[in-house]
């Protein structure tokens, strides 16, 4: 029961994510906007390039959506609202969003075509980029919580929101959350001014619209877990858990998507540089600082 | 009834789904975004929304008369395209090999509003028919041939294996001999690989192919494979028609086909003859290969006309520059090319290498034949980094989101190294006069239209060489308005440039913001323009604090100081070289050159701002704006030359008048300059950085002259 | 039968056959992606046998390797799409009897052993993770310690041997 | 004697076989780690049947997994650090080709 309702509301946040990202593309607010664009892709004719990869370009939308589903299997919007309370939850995310990766290069390589090749290729590098800044921050986040589990992670934040108590892990989490769910300014992989689309550039019809509302639930899931780590979850007054946990989920999409509109993409070599060179000291030292800080006022 | 419907019969269901698509309608423009702002084309606000891939889009837009190399690139965009589509046209009626358009209208935005309206209704009610026909065209024509993986050279005509490696050959596409204009097949790729492209253009559903044998499959089990339609014996589901035999394959050895082709034992590759037959040292037959698809692959390390050396196949240190024998072992020197021996190293050209080909030659004994990855890749191209990923020759352009129009930049790609280019125009606009002697009224309207990006330059080009010829001058307060109309011009280009960097490094606000102040600058009045003002201060300071943006650009495209560069690009490498400083109505109206030291693109990004900014207060300094109008000459002759900095350079043109008739005439444009400056330019960048690189010239492919 | 045996004969049969898959391919991005299908399988046995840390851990480590994996046999390969359907394979008959020995001997260890009494529960998840961080650093903290220190070591050494050498003039 | 069990020994000898055949018939280095890969993953499958049906109080069985999905990082690391130097330096990571390696 809980499982349907939360794939539904999934459903609905993801919609509600399509119409942010046609507001901040197209500038004007339309309700029914991806309901036209949905319907339309379904209208069309779902090409298949000349000599694919069968296997391949058919799984890889589907497990881009399956895989952002399984993260958001253990995302809790109030203490008993998520579909799996695991007991390694906060590592599981983790570990079905590297499964993104997997889609992605699918997806490149499954067409037989160059653009969406690179674009696959391309995401490999980023993942080498992003992955460690995913992981070592939410090692820091379950140092206070003391606990792999979601719902304990919200819980260890009553008093103090991991924004503050840690917001250097914030800020590298969310830089690479964007980077995860290729997001511009890091949209290396579907960048439209280098690759005219990249992986998405070889599907049409009912596979794109697969794919695309797989992103959409990849970027949900995302702001999911960054309200749950660094934002306090439901956590917050005179509104009920679960209307806090949207509001949260909301404002951080938006966030996510406004953010690349105003900067050109990132390079490749840069994040490469960038994330090695600067993001993973400063996450030890996030750690560093956690410990010290759980010691100190346990 | 459109003509790229979906095969359906429009039932309910189809009519709303129809409904719903005639409302979100993904165009792809051609020839693109910046030809359509010249027209002062506001696409997105007719509800039109613009996309990057042709797979995405369902309306073809194609905007103002384009000529025939382009109209074929397009028919190919209009291929990959998937249905229901439409095509829809404004200000012009030719269009082969292009369908008949669905929608017509002129080239204006109340005209461009009202056709979108008509094109939703039509979209609407047509997007579903019963019986559909394929779009078929010269350029489309596939034929199928067989190539091997690691050999290119090999090409047949049916399956079979490899006389060299022994590899099962693989299907992939070549171009039918007959019925191709201009271009090869491979070059035809709008935007798309090519190999993709043409699969639908034949229908992907109903996919009949021409000369290829067609087999059915089951599309979750691909050993199961019959010639004729039914139904999987594992699984039930219905057989697909494919090209036989097409199991995933992934070929990525694009060449030239219509080659002389020579003779070459796999064994000994010095041994080279016109006509089949064996090889004079083991015996083996000799295997064809086409000449330049070899030259093709080598030239990225080694040019064409090397001087060619003799050495011995023994000894390779016997190197000498006549044939001869070898002092050593008496046997026949052989020619090479000298840097063959250096871009080779490890090709068994020396004595390990030798070796090893020795006992792979011998090692025939036994169940396994061994095929020496060495052996097999010692004749394809090195990366620079010496760990080589696919090659890939993959076409950028014509109408690359992320590159000027027209502009085709064929790109070999290793992983996402750039190993070696090919750019050209592919908009012939070669002969300025239409006929032997042409009037000076229409040859200045000519070369009004020559350019589209930029036809107040050239106008204001012919004017000049036209008053220079008949030696007579125009007064202070034209000179000073056309100035104004020209430094407008240059304002509305540098946006455009800013449009195109923007949405080629997805720097959405900036291609929102320029677009429309591009769109306003075009037509502005002095007024208007001193109105846009703050606008452009407030674009410029904004860039100035823009988060990535100087580690995108800083260090991209480095150019260093070069007689070759022009406008911008020279004076963003510190050249003060800008026409308008020996001018004398420029330098009364107080004009300065801008430059910039380092020669990147970050640099020419600024050179370009401070253009703006400059040229705002030369239009304000002139007090008037008004296009050039030719002075009446009359019967004149004589020849005269006139220089203009245009937006992207110093154009130079030079006429020969006979009785007030244009005779001859020679232009030399900046862009085909920087045309050549492609290739070393990008060569061994990274993908995304060379595309930036090649933006960043600003290049004009309309003006580019052969 | 119970659900557990299900998922664990499940799994493992996946992981089995993908495993063999690995192997039976001419594309080698195939091969690679096989491969960590494979592994995936074997992290969802992990789960089926309750030991949630190991197998998440294993889903979410084996993605990415044989990911990096792939990318290697693109570069290495020179046909990677397998298109050629180039044998690769030296010594077919003796790995083939090697691994069908190793393969009955291991079997038939397994099924003629006396393992001795089986215990029936195990701990709950969150207290195996627990007992397996204080077993970290505690009893196994040497060893892990020093597990750590080599692959630090293995990195460096990796990249060492793997970076472009620098061409270096000689001056004479 | 436990089903469970015995399913997962199987599987765990499956998985090394399979491996073990991979490691000696292919010719190229990434698909022969490829079969060590396999090999070291039928370990695991043992180390985690044995620590769930014979010890599971004791997690020193669970550390054991850990450990050897360090020695896979790390043959993949070092492996791949080879493969590219000797691609680097050789064209080829075929081990036909490494006649110097052979005894």
């Amino acid at each position: 029961m809980t499982t349907v309702l939360l794939l539904l509301l999934l459903a609905v946040g993801a919609y509600l994510v399509a119409v942010v990202e046609d507001w901040t593309v197209s500038g004007r607010f339309r309700l029914a906007a991806p309901v036209l664009a949905g319907i339309a892709l379904l209208g069309r004719e779902s090409i298949v390039p000349r000599k694919p990869d069968r296997i391949f370009f058919e799984v890889a939308p589907f497990l881009l959506l399956v895989s952002a589903i399984l993260g958001a299997a253990v995302v809790p919007l109030t203490p008993d609202l998520i579909i799996t309370d695991m007991a390694t939850g906060a590592l599981f995310i983790n570990a079905a969003l590297v499964y993104v990766l997997v889609a992605l290069l699918m997806a490149g390589w499954g067409p037989d075509g160059a653009y969406a090749m690179i674009g696959g290729w391309r995401f490999l590098g980023q993942l080498i980029a992003y992955a460690m800044l995913i992981v070592m921050p939410i090692t820091a986040v379950v140092m206070r919580a003391e606990s792999l589990l979601t719902t304990q992670v919200v819980v260890s934040q009553a008093g103090v929101w991991n924004i503050i108590y840690q917001p250097l892990g914030f800020i590298l989490f969310f830089i690479a959350a964007m980077a995860l769910a290729f997001l511009p300014p890091f949209d290396l992989t579907t960048s439209k001014g280098e690759l005219a689309g990249g992986v998405e550039a070889e599907y049409t019809g009912v596979r794109l619209a697969v794919f695309r509302l797989g992103r959409l639930a990849l970027i949900i899931t995302l702001a999911a877990a960054t309200v749950i780590f660094y934002l306090g979850g439901w956590q917050g007054p005179l509104l009920p858990p679960w209307a806090w946990s949207t509001i949260k989920i909301l404002a951080v999409t938006t966030i996510m998507l406004l953010a690349g509109r105003y900067m050109p993409r990132i390079r490749e070599a840069d994040l490469l540089a960038w994330c090695w060179m600067l993001g993973i000291p400063l996450a030890l030292l996030n750690i560093l600082l956690v410990g010290v800080l759980v010691l100190v006022f346990p | 009834m459109i003509a790229g419907a979906r095969q359906g019969r429009p039932s309910a269901l189809r009519r709303l789904v129809a409904a719903a698509m005639a409302r979100d309608l993904g165009t792809f423009i051609i020839p693109g975004p910046d030809i359509a702002r010249t027209h002062g084309l506001d696409i997105e606000a007719t509800g039109l929304h613009r996309v990057t891939s042709p797979r995405h889009a369902s309306v073809l837009l194609v905007i103002g008369a384009i000529p025939p190399s382009l109209r074929e690139s397009a028919a190919v965009v209009y291929a990959q395209m998937a249905r229901p589509r439409v095509l829809f046209v404004l200000g012009t009626d030719k269009l082969f090999p292009l369908p008949a358009a669905d929608v017509m209208a002129d080239l204006s935005q109340q005209e461009l509003i009202k056709g979108v309206r008509q094109l939703r209704s039509a979209f609407a009610e047509g997007a579903f028919y019963p019986e559909v026909s394929d779009f078929d065209a010269p350029v489309l024509q596939v034929r199928i041939e067989y190539t091997c993986p690691m050999h290119p050279e090999i090409v047949r005509d049916e399956p079979g294996s490899c006389p060299i490696c022994g590899m099962n050959l693989v299907l992939r596409e070549a171009q039918a001999k007959a019925g191709h204009l201009h271009i090869d097949h491979q070059e035809m790729g709008a935007s798309m690989d090519m190999e993709t492209a043409s699969t639908h253009a034949h229908g992907s559903h109903h996919s009949i192919d021409h000369g290829a044998p067609v087999e059915y499959t089951c599309p979750m089990h691909p050993e199961v494979v019959q010639d004729e339609p039914g139904s999987c014996p594992k699984c039930g589901m219905d057989l697909e028609p494919r090209n036989a035999p097409a199991e995933s394959n992934h070929e990525h050895h694009h060449m030239t086909h219509d080659e002389p082709v020579e003779y070459t034992c796999p064994m000994h590759p010095e041994v080279v003859q016109d006509e089949p037959g064996s090889c004079p040292k083991c015996g083996m037959d000799l295997v064809p290969r086409d000449i330049p698809a070899e030259s093709s692959h080598e030239h990225h390390h080694m040019a064409h006309d090397e001087p060619v050396e003799y050495t011995c196949p023994m000894h390779p240190e016997v190197v000498q520059h006549e044939p001869g024998s070898c002092p050593k072992c008496g046997m026949d020197l052989e020619p090479r090319e000298t840097q063959n021996k250096q871009s080779h190293k490890h090709s068994g050209m020396d004595h390990n290498g030798m070796d090893s080909d020795m006992d792979h030659s011998s090692m025939d004994h036994g169940d396994m034949a061994f095929m020496s990855m060495i052996d097999v890749t010692k004749d394809l191209p090195r990366s620079g980094d010496g760990l080589p990923m696919e090659w890939i020759e993959a076409p950028f352009g014509p109408f690359f989101p992320g590159l000027p129009s027209g502009l085709l930049l064929t790109l070999t790609l290793d992983g996402d190294t750039v190993a070696g280019s090919n750019a050209r125009s592919l908009i012939e606009n070669g002969e300025l006069l239409q006929s032997s002697s042409m009037d000076t009224g229409s040859f200045v309207e000519r070369l009004t239209s020559f350019d589209p990006l930029a036809p107040v330059a050239y106008r204001y080009l012919a004017c000049r060489v036209l008053e220079n010829v008949a030696g007579m001058d125009v007064s202070a307060n034209t000179a000073n308005a056309r100035i104004g109309a020209l430094e407008r011009e240059r304002i509305a280009s540098h946006l455009g440039w800013l449009a195109l960097f923007a949405q080629q490094t997805g720097f959405d606000w900036l291609m929102r913001r320029t677009t429309s102040l591009q769109l306003k600058f075009q037509h502005a009045d002095l007024e208007q323009i001193v109105a846009l003002k703050p606008a452009i201060l407030t674009l410029t300071k904004r860039l100035q604090r823009t988060p990535l943006l100087k580690s995108r650009m800083a260090g991209i495209g480095l150019l260093a100081r070069d007689a070759t560069l022009r406008g911008p690009v020279a004076r963003a490498t510190g050249i003060g070289d800008d026409a308008r400083s020996t001018d004398k109505v420029y330098t009364t109206l107080g004009f300065k050159t801008v430059s910039r030291k380092t020669g990147d693109a970050l640099a020419r990004l600024h050179v370009r701002l401070d253009e703006i900014i400059h040229s705002l207060a030369l239009i304000e300094a002139a007090g008037a704006i008004e296009l050039p109008v030719p002075t009446i000459i009359g019967e004149v002759s004589g020849t005269g030359e006139a220089v203009v900095e245009t937006p992207r350079g110093v154009a130079r043109l030079r006429l020969t008048l006979e009785m007030g008739k244009v005779t001859t005439a020679q232009l030399d444009t900046p862009s085909t300059h920087h045309l050549a400056l492609i290739n070393p330019l990008i060569e061994q960048q990274e993908l995304g950085d060379a595309l930036l690189a090649v933006g960043s010239l600003d290049l004009s492919p309309w003006e580019v002259r052969q | 039968m119970t659900a557990q045996m299900f998922f664990i004969g499940f799994f493992g049969l996946a992981g089995v056959w993908f495993g063999i898959v690995v192997f039976r391919t001419f594309s080698m991005v195939r091969s690679a992606l096989a491969l960590l299908f494979s592994q995936t399988a074997i992290g969802a046995m992990f789960l089926s046998m309750q030991a949630e840390f190991l197998g998440v851990l294993q889903i979410m480590m084996m993605a990415t390797e044989m990911s990096i994996m792939a990318i290697f046999m693109v570069m290495f390969m020179m046909d990677p799409g397998g298109l050629g359907e180039m044998d690769m394979t030296h010594q077919k008959r003796l790995s083939l009897g090697a691994g069908i020995v190793s393969f009955m001997a291991a079997v038939a260890v397994a099924v003629f052993v006396d393992w001795g009494p089986l215990a029936s529960v195990s701990p709950d998840a969150a207290q195996q993770t627990i007992d397996l961080g204080l077993e970290l650093l505690g009893r196994s903290m040497l060893i892990f310690e020093t597990a750590g220190i080599t692959i630090l070591t293995a990195m460096i050494a990796a990249t060492a041997v793997a970076i472009q050498p620098v061409k270096r003039t000689r001056e004479q | 004697m436990s089903i469970e069990l015995l399913l997962a020994l199987i599987t765990g000898a499956a998985l090394f076989g399979v491996g073990i055949y991979g490691a000696l018939s292919q010719t190229n280095l990434v698909m022969i780690m490829m079969g060590i890969e396999l090999i070291l993953a039928g370990a695991m499958v043992n180390l985690v049947a044995f620590w769930r049906y014979l010890h599971p109080d004791n997690p020193a069985g669970q550390m054991f997994v850990l450990i050897i999905m360090t020695v896979m990082a790390i043959e993949m690391a070092v492996g791949f650090g080879v493969a590219i130097a000797r691609f680097r330096a050789k064209g080829s990571v075929e081990m036909e080709e490494a006649a110097e390696l052979k005894g």
